[in-house]
C-alpha cells in the first residue's frame, strides 16, 4: 500500500470576460501540501468553491496542477493522466458518477480495463464478490440509465474497487445515499480501511467527517487551513463558517413559525397554495406514483421526504411537467390542471415554479449563456440592446456577487453559484408555489443557510414552498418546516 | 453579447483566407507544368504577326471514359495538328464543363465572352439551345456542334448523326443473335436496352429504332427498356442486366456510360450477349459483344474542323450524316466479331448495311 | 506565386466572373441560411437538395403556365404589370411552400414519432429527386427542345442583371438581407431566442415551458422554406428554366457553409462568399485548362479539411489581433 | 411447387450478393456511429478502396493483394484525416465530407496517371471472381464479428463509450479521440472491403462506382437502430426494394425514373411508422 502526497500544489484557472475585459487568473488552490496515508479515512472539508474538487481532480488526473508535484509511493509526477492515476492505485468515485448510459453496469465497470476480451461472466463474478464485501445489491445487467442515483453511485464505486486501488477518492458520497445505506456504506468503508485501504472523503457535512474520518483537512478559498486529527463539530464548523450564518437561520425559522403540526386537510383549500389530488403516473423503469393526494399551504414550507427509489424523483418530474401523469389533478390559486393538461408551460401559467434536482441539464445548460439562462421567462418579444431582461439578469448577478458577463457560458459557474442563480430566476417570477428538489444538494453550511433564509422569506411573502428531499440531514433543524410528509413506494404515508 | 462571437468569426475568416491561399499555391504550382507550354507559345505568338486562331473544344461532360467526347477531341486535335504542321497558326484548347447541364450555359458564356476563341467546337444534342442565346450576345463567336440539330443561327453550325440508322442496325443484329442458335440465345423474342437516364434522343429515336430493327427480323420482338438513373452505377447496371436476363432477354444494348461495365460484367457471368453502341466494343468482352454500331465522330470532327480552318465549311446550316456517307457504320471487320458471330448472321447484317447504303431502305430522322 | 495569384484572383478578373461569383454566393446564402436555421434549432436538414430542386421546379412551372405567359406578354407589351407581378409573387409563395413542406414533413415526423430528421429528410430527398428528374425529362419538358429542362420563363419574370453580362442580380442583396434578418430574428426576438435555446439545451427548453416540438417543426419548416427561396431565385435570377440536376451539390454545399459559419446566419454571408470564391476559382482554372477537375476536387477537399481546424496559427493570429485592438 | 422454389432461390441469388457490399458499408458506418462519428465519408472511402483494389489487382494479378492494398491505403487515408480532425479540433462532419472530395480527386488523378484514362478501368481477361456465393455469408460473418467486437471486447465497449459518454471514458483512462480514430479505421476497413467487392465483381473500376451506397449504408444504420443484426435486416430490406424496382422496371407499367426513388420512399414510410426507441 502506497502513500500519496501532494506537494506545494497550485492551480490557477484563467477566466476570460466579455470583450475588452482582461484575462483574469483565479487561484483555485494555493500552495497546498497534503499527505494521504493508507488505512486512513481522510476527510476534506470546505465550503463550495474552496477547492476540494480541484484538489482531488489533480490527484485523479482530471486536472493538471499549475505548479507543485504529486508523489505516489516512490514516484514523483508533475501531473498524472487518468490512466497513470489508476495505474498507481488511485481511483475516484465522482459526485455525479461518470457512467456511460448506453452500457450495462458490468460494461461500465469493465470500461478502461486492460486486455482484449470483455469476459463479462467472469467480471460479473468478481464484481459480485466485491459487491458482497461492501454489502451492495445491484443488478449488473441493467443499462445504467435505468439506475437510481444511489445505484449509479454503487456502480461507480464497484468500478473503482475493481481496479484494486490503494487510495479511494469519494466525492460527496453521502449526498446520494439514504440514511440506512449511509450507515452501512461507511461501516464497510471503515472495515476496508482497517485492512489498509486509504480513502479520501470530500464532504460538506461536518458531522459526517467528525464521525467517520481519521484525519481532517479544511480548505478555504484555495488555501489549506488545517490538516490533522479530527476535531470536534463546533471547532470545525467555526473554522468553515466563522460568521455563524447557519445558526442564525435556525432562529429565523423559529421566529416566523406558525406551526400547524399536522397535515392540512385534503381538498378543503384548493384556492391557494398547491393541492394535488389522486395523482398517478407510471413511467417506465421508475417508481410509479399511485394516487398521491396532498397539499402545500401558502406561506408555509412543506417537505416531502423519501428514500431514493421511493418515487420522489417521479414526483419531481410530475410537478415540473416533465412527465405525463396518467390521472389525477393539480390545483393552484390560479388554475386547476387535469393530468392530461399538466405541462411545463401550463404549470408556469398556474403560478408554479420549480428548482429541479438536475440543475446542470434541466434547470440550466452548460452551453447556455448566463444571461440566456436567467431570462428564460422574461425575454421580451423584441429584444433591444438595453432591455429589461438584461437589466434583470445583471441585477441578479450583482445581488449574488457573481462577477461574470452575461455572455459567459453557465459551464463556468460553480455548482453552488448555478444553484443560487436558478433559485433566483424561479423566485423572481413571484410564484404562488415553489417546488424545490434537493435544494441543499452539494451546498456547504453557509450556502445552505443562505438558501433557507431565502425560502423563509418567500414563505413569509405568501408562497407555498414545497421541498422534496431524500437527505435526512435536511431535518437537523426540523423547526424550519411547517409540515413534513414521507413518501414510500409511490405513496405518502 | 454578440461582440465576442463576431471577433472570433473575423479572426477565423482571416485564417481561412490565409490557409486557402497556402493550399492553392500548392495545388496550382502542380498545375503549372501544363501551363508552361502555353506561355511559351504565347510568347512566340507575340513575335508572330500572323494572328493566332485558337479552337476551343467545349466538352459538356468529362472526356475520359466517354467515347463520344474522346473521338471529338482527337478528331479536332488531328485537324489542328495537321493545319499547324502545314504552317497555319492554329491552336487547340480543350475545356471540360462537367456533367451539370445547368452550368453549361454560364461556362459557354465565359468562353464566348473572352473572345479568345475563333471557334468553339462541341457535341451534344442539347447544346444549340444553350448556345443560341449566347450567340445573340456575342454574334462574332462561331460554333460547330456535332450530334445536334439546329436551324436559324448563322454562327451555329450543327451536324447530327442518323441515330435511327445506328440503333436500327443494333436492333437488327440483336434480334438476329437472339433468334440464332448461338449457345446463350434463348427462345424468347426479347432484347434489352439499358439507359443511363431517359432523355429525348433516347426515347424518341434510339429506343424506337432499336425496336424497329428487331421487328425487321421478327415482328414479335419486344424491347425490355430499363434505366439506371445515372451514368456511373455499374453495380446497378449489372443487377438490371441480370434481372433482364432472368426475364428472358438474351441481348442487351447498354447506353449508360460507366454503368455499361456492369452490363458487360453480368454478360460474362450469366452468358448473355451485348450490343455495343457508339464505338467498337468487341474487345470489352470477347465472344459476348456481338455488335458494334458506331458513329464516326472522330472523322466528322476532323473533317469539319479541317474545312473550317481552310474556310470551306458551309456555316450556319445544319447537316445530317448517316450510313450513306459513312458517318454511321457497323464494325464488321473486327476479328472478334468474325470469330464469334456465325457467318449466316454476319451476311444478313451485311445485306442490311448494303440496303441502307444504297438507299433501298431509307430511315430518316425527324 | 504567379499561378496562385491567377487562381485566387481569377474570379475578380472580369465583371462577368465577379458577377457570377456574387450570384452563386447569393443562392448559396439562401440555402445555407436555411441549413444554419435547422442547425440552430437542433435539427439536421439533409434534404436541402430536394427542397431546392422542388421549389425551382414549382417556380418554373408556375411561371410557364399559359396564363403566366399571357401576363408576361401583357407586361412586356407595355400593358399592366399587375398580373405579371401577381404570378411572380405566386411563384415565390409556392416555392416557399414547397420547400417548407419538404422541411415540415421530417420535422413533424420527429415531433410526432421521434423519427430522426437526419434520416427522414435524407430519405425524402432521395425518394423525390428521381421523381423530379422524371418530371423534367418527361411531362414538364420543353418538347420542342433537346434540353433536359422545363420551358424558359418569360423575360418579364427574369430579374435584371446588375452587372451585365454576368448573372448577378438583386437576389444577392436579398440573400444578404435574408441572412441578416435571420440573424436578427435569432438574436433579437423571443421566438428566435427560444429556437436557439431549444437547439442547444432541449431539456432546459422543455423545462422552461418552451414549445420544443413546435420549435423543431418550425425550425425544419423554415429551413426548407429558405432552401426553397434558393430554388426560386435560381430560376428567376440565374437559369430561367429548371434544368435536370439543377440542385445537385447545392444542398451539401449549403450544409458545409452553415457548419463553417458555426450555425451563425450572419457568418453565413462571408462563408458563402468564401465558398463561392473557391468554387469559381476552381471553375475558372478548369475553363482556362490550367488544371483538371481532379486537382480542384483535391484543393476543395484540402480546404474543407482546414476550414474548421483550430490550428496553432489561428490562436497566434487571434492573439495578435487582440493586442492590436487593445492598443 | 418446384417453380416457386426455384424462383425464390433465384431471388436470393441476385438479392444477397447485391446486398453484401451495402451490408459491409453499413457495418462500417455502424461502428463509427457508435463512436459518435457520422460516417459521411463512406461513399468516398468505398470509391477509393475500389480503385486501389482494381489498380493493385491489375498490377499484381492477385485479387488478394488488391484487397489487402485497398484495405491498407483506405485505412491509412482515413486514419490520417481522423488524426488531423482530432489534433486540430476541426469539424468532423466537414473533414469527413472532405474525404469524398479527396477520394474523387485522387482516384481520378491516379487513374489518368496509371491507366491514361479517367473513365472505366477494366481488367483485361478478368471476369470477376467466382465468389458471389460467398459474398453474403462473408458479410454476415462480418456482422457477427462487429457484434462480437462491440459487445464482447473491451475495445468495443470503450468505443461505444467514446460515442455516448466520452468524459466517462476519459475518467477511466481511455482516450475517446483514440477510439474515434479507431472507428474511422474500422469504417475504412469495411469501406475498402465493400469497394473491393463491388469492383472485383465488375472486374473493373468505374468512377463513382459506389453510387451513393455509402449514404444508403448510413441510412441503414439508423433504420437498424445501430444494431448489427437489425442493420443487416435493414440492408436486406433496402436491397429487396431495389431488386423489386429492378423487376418492376421490366413490367413497364411505370416510368422507370420514378421507380428509382421507391426504395427510399419505402424506407421513409417504414422508418416513420416503426416506433422509435426512446433516447
Amino acid at each position: 500500500m502506497k502513500k500519496a502526497e501532494l506537494r506545494h500544489i497550485r492551480k490557477i484557472f484563467e477566466t476570460r470576460g466579455d470583450a475588452g475585459e482582461e484575462v483574469r487568473s483565479v487561484a483555485a488552490l494555493d500552495d497546498v501540501t497534503l499527505t494521504f496515508n493508507p488505512g486512513e479515512i481522510h476527510a476534506i472539508l470546505g465550503e463550495n468553491g474552496a477547492g476540494k474538487s480541484t484538489l482531488v481532480h489533480i490527484l485523479s488526473g482530471l486536472h493538471r496542477p499549475t505548479s507543485g508535484v504529486i508523489a505516489i509511493g516512490d514516484s514523483v509526477f508533475n501531473a498524472v493522466t487518468p490512466s497513470q492515476a489508476i495505474g498507481n492505485g488511485i481511483a475516484m468515485v465522482h459526485q455525479r458518477p461518470l457512467l456511460c448510459d448506453e452500457l450495462t453496469v458490468t460494461e461500465n465497470i469493465l470500461l478502461g480495463s486492460p486486455g482484449f476480451l470483455a469476459r463479462k461472466p467472469k467480471a460479473a463474478e468478481k464484481i459480485r464478490a466485491a459487491a458482497d464485501a461492501w454489502g451492495i445489491e445491484l443488478d449488473l445487467s441493467r443499462k445504467t440509465h435505468t439506475l437510481s442515483a444511489a445505484e449509479r453511485f454503487y456502480a461507480a464505486l464497484l468500478g473503482a474497487l475493481l481496479r484494486s486501488p490503494d487510495l479511494l477518492i469519494l466525492d460527496e458520497p453521502a449526498s446520494i445515499l439514504a440514511a440506512g445505506e449511509h450507515e452501512r456504506f461507511f461501516t464497510a468503508l471503515r472495515a476496508h480501511c482497517s485492512n489498509g485501504l486509504g480513502a479520501v472523503l470530500i464532504t460538506h457535512r461536518v458531522a459526517e467527517a467528525v464521525r467517520w474520518s481519521d484525519r481532517v483537512s479544511v480548505l478555504r478559498e484555495g488555501k489549506l487551513l488545517y490538516s490533522g486529527a479530527a476535531k470536534t463539530l463546533d471547532e470545525l464548523e467555526r473554522m468553515i463558517d466563522p460568521e455563524g450564518l447557519a445558526s442564525r437561520t435556525a432562529r429565523l425559522a423559529l421566529a416566523s413559525d406558525q406551526k400547524e403540526g399536522q397535515a392540512c386537510k385534503i381538498g378543503t383549500d384548493g384556492t391557494a397554495g398547491l393541492s394535488v389530488r389522486d395523482l398517478s403516473a407510471s413511467p417506465p423503469n421508475r417508481t410509479p406514483l399511485s394516487g398521491l393526494t396532498f397539499c402545500a399551504p401558502p406561506g408555509k414550507i412543506t417537505a416531502i421526504y423519501g428514500l431514493p427509489g421511493s418515487g420522489l424523483s417521479t414526483l419531481e418530474d410530475a410537478l415540473s411537467g416533465m412527465l405525463r401523469c396518467t390521472s389525477g389533478s393539480l390545483a393552484t390559486s390560479a388554475a386547476v390542471l387535469e393530468a392530461s393538461e399538466v405541462a411545463p408551460s401550463a404549470l408556469r401559467k398556474a403560478g408554479l415554479a420549480c428548482v429541479p434536482s438536475n440543475r446542470t441539464w434541466r434547470g440550466s445548460n452548460p452551453e447556455l449563456a448566463i444571461g440566456h439562462m436567467l431570462c428564460a421567462y422574461r425575454m421580451p418579444r423584441f429584444i433591444s440592446s438595453k432591455n429589461e431582461a438584461e437589466v434583470f439578469a445583471k441585477k441578479i448577478l450583482e445581488d449574488e456577487r457573481i462577477n461574470a458577463p452575461l455572455s459567459r457560458k453557465t459551464s463556468t459557474l460553480s455548482g453552488g453559484q448555478l444553484q443560487r442563480l436558478v433559485l433566483d430566476r424561479e423566485l423572481a417570477e413571484k410564484p404562488s408555489v415553489l417546488v424545490l428538489s434537493e435544494p441543499e444538494w452539494g451546498l456547504d453550511i453557509k450556502s445552505a443557510a443562505a438558501l433557507r433564509l431565502k425560502l423563509a422569506q418567500a414563505a413569509q411573502e405568501g408562497t407555498a414552498v414545497l421541498v422534496l428531499t431524500d437527505n435526512p440531514d435536511s431535518f437537523r433543524d426540523p423547526s424550519f418546516f411547517s409540515n413534513v410528509l414521507v413518501m414510500e413506494e409511490g405513496v405518502l404515508i | 453579447m454578440k461582440r465576442n462571437n463576431l471577433k472570433r468569426i473575423t479572426a477565423t475568416g482571416a485564417v481561412l483566407i490565409a490557409l486557402t491561399a497556402a493550399v492553392s499555391i500548392l495545388s496550382v504550382s502542380c498545375a503549372k507544368k501544363t501551363a508552361e507550354p502555353d506561355d511559351a507559345s504565347a510568347a512566340e505568338n507575340a513575335q508572330n504577326s500572323n494572328r493566332e486562331r485558337v479552337i476551343a473544344v467545349f466538352v459538356p461532360g468529362i472526356v475520359s471514359g466517354s467515347p463520344v467526347y474522346e473521338m471529338l477531341v482527337s478528331g479536332v486535335e488531328k485537324a489542328v495538328d495537321e493545319a499547324a504542321g502545314a504552317g497555319a497558326n492554329v491552336r487547340l484548347q480543350v475545356i471540360e464543363a462537367g456533367t451539370k447541364q445547368a452550368d453549361w450555359g454560364a461556362k459557354m458564356t465565359t468562353l464566348a465572352s473572352s473572345a479568345n476563341y475563333a471557334l468553339i467546337v462541341s457535341s451534344n444534342p442539347a447544346l444549340p439551345e444553350i448556345v443560341d442565346p449566347i450567340s445573340k450576345q456575342f454574334p462574332a463567336q462561331k460554333f460547330v456542334i456535332f450530334d445536334s440539330y439546329f436551324e436559324g443561327n448563322p454562327a451555329v453550325t450543327t451536324f447530327r448523326y442518323n441515330q435511327r440508322e445506328q440503333a436500327y442496325l443494333s436492333g437488327y443484329m440483336a434480334a438476329l443473335v437472339s433468334t440464332s442458335g448461338m449457345e446463350s440465345a434463348n427462345k424468347d423474342k426479347k432484347i434489352g436496352l439499358v439507359a443511363g437516364q431517359e432523355y429525348p434522343a433516347m426515347l424518341n429515336v434510339i429506343l424506337p429504332a432499336f425496336l424497329e430493327g428487331a421487328k425487321a427480323v421478327d415482328p414479335e420482338f419486344e424491347v425490355d427498356f430499363r434505366v439506371v438513373g445515372n451514368w456511373y452505377d455499374a453495380a446497378k447496371g449489372a443487377e438490371l442486366a441480370r434481372a433482364m436476363n432472368e426475364a428472358g432477354v438474351d441481348v442487351i444494348m447498354p447506353i449508360s456510360g460507366g454503368a455499361n461495365q456492369g452490363v458487360v460484367a453480368a454478360a460474362k457471368e450469366k452468358g448473355f450477349y451485348v450490343a455495343w453502341f457508339d464505338d467498337n466494343g468487341y474487345a470489352k468482352a470477347p465472344g459476348r459483344v456481338v455488335s458494334s454500331s458506331i458513329m464516326a465522330q472522330e472523322r466528322l470532327a476532323y473533317e469539319k474542323t479541317r474545312d473550317w480552318i481552310n474556310g470551306s465549311l458551309a456555316e450556319g446550316t445544319p447537316g445530317t450524316v448517316g450510313i450513306a456517307d459513312g458517318y454511321v457504320d457497323f464494325v464488321s471487320d473486327d476479328p472478334l466479331y468474325v470469330e464469334h458471330v456465325p457467318a449466316a448472321l454476319r451476311e444478313k447484317q451485311e445485306a442490311l448495311l448494303a440496303k441502307l447504303k444504297s438507299g433501298e431502305l431509307v430511315l430518316t430522322v425527324k | 506565386m504567379n499561378a496562385f495569384a491567377e487562381f485566387a484572383l481569377g474570379p475578380f478578373s472580369s465583371l462577368w466572373h465577379a458577377g457570377n461569383l456574387l450570384d452563386k454566393a447569393g443562392l448559396l446564402m439562401f440555402a445555407s441560411t436555411g441549413a444554419a436555421f435547422a442547425l440552430k434549432s437542433g435539427t439536421f436538414n439533409l434534404g436541402g437538395e430536394a427542397q431546392i430542386y422542388a421549389s425551382a421546379l414549382v417556380t418554373a412551372m408556375i411561371l410557364s403556365t399559359p396564363s403566366a405567359v399571357a401576363a408576361a406578354e401583357l407586361a412586356g407589351s407595355g400593358g399592366s404589370a399587375g398580373p405579371a407581378l401577381f404570378f411572380f409573387a405566386l411563384a415565390c409563395a409556392l416555392a416557399l411552400a414547397a420547400g417548407g413542406l419538404l422541411g415540415f414533413i421530417p420535422g413533424e415526423l420527429k415531433a410526432r414519432f421521434g423519427a430522426s430528421e437526419l434520416l427522414t429528410s435524407f430519405l425524402l430527398s432521395a425518394a423525390l429527386l428521381p421523381v423530379i428528374d422524371f418530371l423534367i425529362a418527361g411531362p414538364l419538358r420543353d418538347e420542342g427542345k433537346n434540353l433536359l429542362a422545363t420551358p424558359a420563363i418569360a423575360d418579364a419574370f427574369r430579374m435584371r442583371s446588375l452587372l451585365p453580362p454576368s448573372l448577378m442580380n438583386a437576389s444577392f442583396f436579398l440573400a444578404c438581407g435574408t441572412a441578416t434578418v435571420a440573424a436578427l430574428f435569432l438574436s433579437r426576438t423571443r421566438a428566435g431566442y427560444r429556437l436557439s435555446v431549444a437547439g442547444t439545451a432541449p431539456e432546459f427548453a422543455r423545462f422552461a415551458g418552451f414549445p420544443v416540438k413546435r420549435i423543431t417543426v418550425a425550425g425544419m419548416t423554415a429551413s426548407g422554406a429558405l432552401h426553397g427561396l434558393a430554388g426560386f431565385f435560381a430560376i428567376v435570377g440565374t437559369w430561367f428554366m429548371c434544368h435536370q440536376g439543377l440542385s445537385s451539390g447545392m444542398g451539401w454545399s449549403a450544409l458545409a457553409i452553415a457548419l463553417i459559419a458555426r450555425h451563425n446566419p450572419l457568418a453565413v454571408i462571408p462563408a458563402s462568399l468564401l465558398y463561392a470564391w473557391i468554387e469559381s476559382a476552381s471553375d475558372i482554372a478548369v475553363l482556362s485548362s490550367r488544371v483538371s477537375f481532379d486537382s480542384t476536387a483535391i484543393v476543395q477537399g484540402v480546404i474543407f479539411l482546414f476550414i474548421s481546424a483550430k490550428l496553432p496559427i489561428a490562436g497566434q493570429l487571434r492573439a495578435v489581433l487582440k493586442k492590436r485592438r487593445a492598443r | 411447387m418446384n417453380g416457386v422454389f426455384s424462383a425464390f432461390t433465384g431471388v436470393l441469388d441476385s438479392l444477397l450478393p447485391a446486398a453484401s457490399p451495402l451490408l459491409l458499408a453499413s457495418l462500417g458506418a455502424l461502428v463509427s456511429e457508435h463512436a459518435g462519428v457520422l460516417a459521411v465519408f463512406m461513399d468516398g472511402a468505398i470509391n477509393f478502396g475500389g480503385f486501389v483494389c482494381i489498380a493493385v489487382t491489375g498490377a499484381t494479378g492477385s485479387p488478394l493483394a488488391g484487397v489487402a492494398a485497398a484495405i491498407a491505403l483506405t485505412v491509412l487515408l482515413l486514419f490520417a484525416v481522423s488524426r488531423f480532425t482530432e489534433r486540430t479540433g476541426a469539424n468532423p462532419f466537414l473533414t469527413a465530407l472532405s474525404v469524398n472530395l479527396l477520394s474523387s480527386g485522387a482516384t481520378s488523378l491516379s487513374s489518368s496517371a496509371l491507366f491514361g484514362t479517367r473513365g472505366t478501368v477494366a481488367l483485361a481477361d478478368f471476369s470477376g471472381l467466382d465468389l458471389r456465393l460467398w459474398y453474403f455469408p462473408a458479410s454476415l460473418a462480418a456482422a457477427a464479428a462487429v457484434s462480437f467486437f462491440l459487445q464482447r471486447t473491451l475495445a468495443g465497449i470503450s468505443l461505444r463509450a467514446a460515442g455516448s459518454a466520452p468524459e466517462a471514458l476519459a475518467a477511466r483512462g481511455g482516450d475517446p479521440g483514440k477510439y474515434r480514430t479507431l472507428s474511422w479505421c474500422i469504417a475504412a476497413f469495411f469501406a475498402a472491403c465493400a469497394g473491393s467487392m463491388l469492383t472485383l465483381d465488375l472486374g473493373a473500376w468505374v468512377p463513382n462506382v459506389s453510387a451513393g451506397r455509402g449514404w444508403t449504408a448510413l441510412a441503414a444504420v439508423y433504420l437498424g437502430y445501430k444494431n448489427p443484426w437489425l442493420c443487416a435486416a435493414a440492408v436486406l430490406a433496402f436491397a429487396g426494394a431495389e431488386y423489386a424496382t429492378n423487376i418492376l422496371q421490366g413490367l413497364g407499367r411505370m416510368p422507370a425514373t420514378i421507380i428509382l426513388g421507391l426504395p427510399y420512399a419505402l424506407a421513409l414510410v417504414v422508418f416513420a411508422l416503426v416506433p422509435q426507441r426512446k433516447q
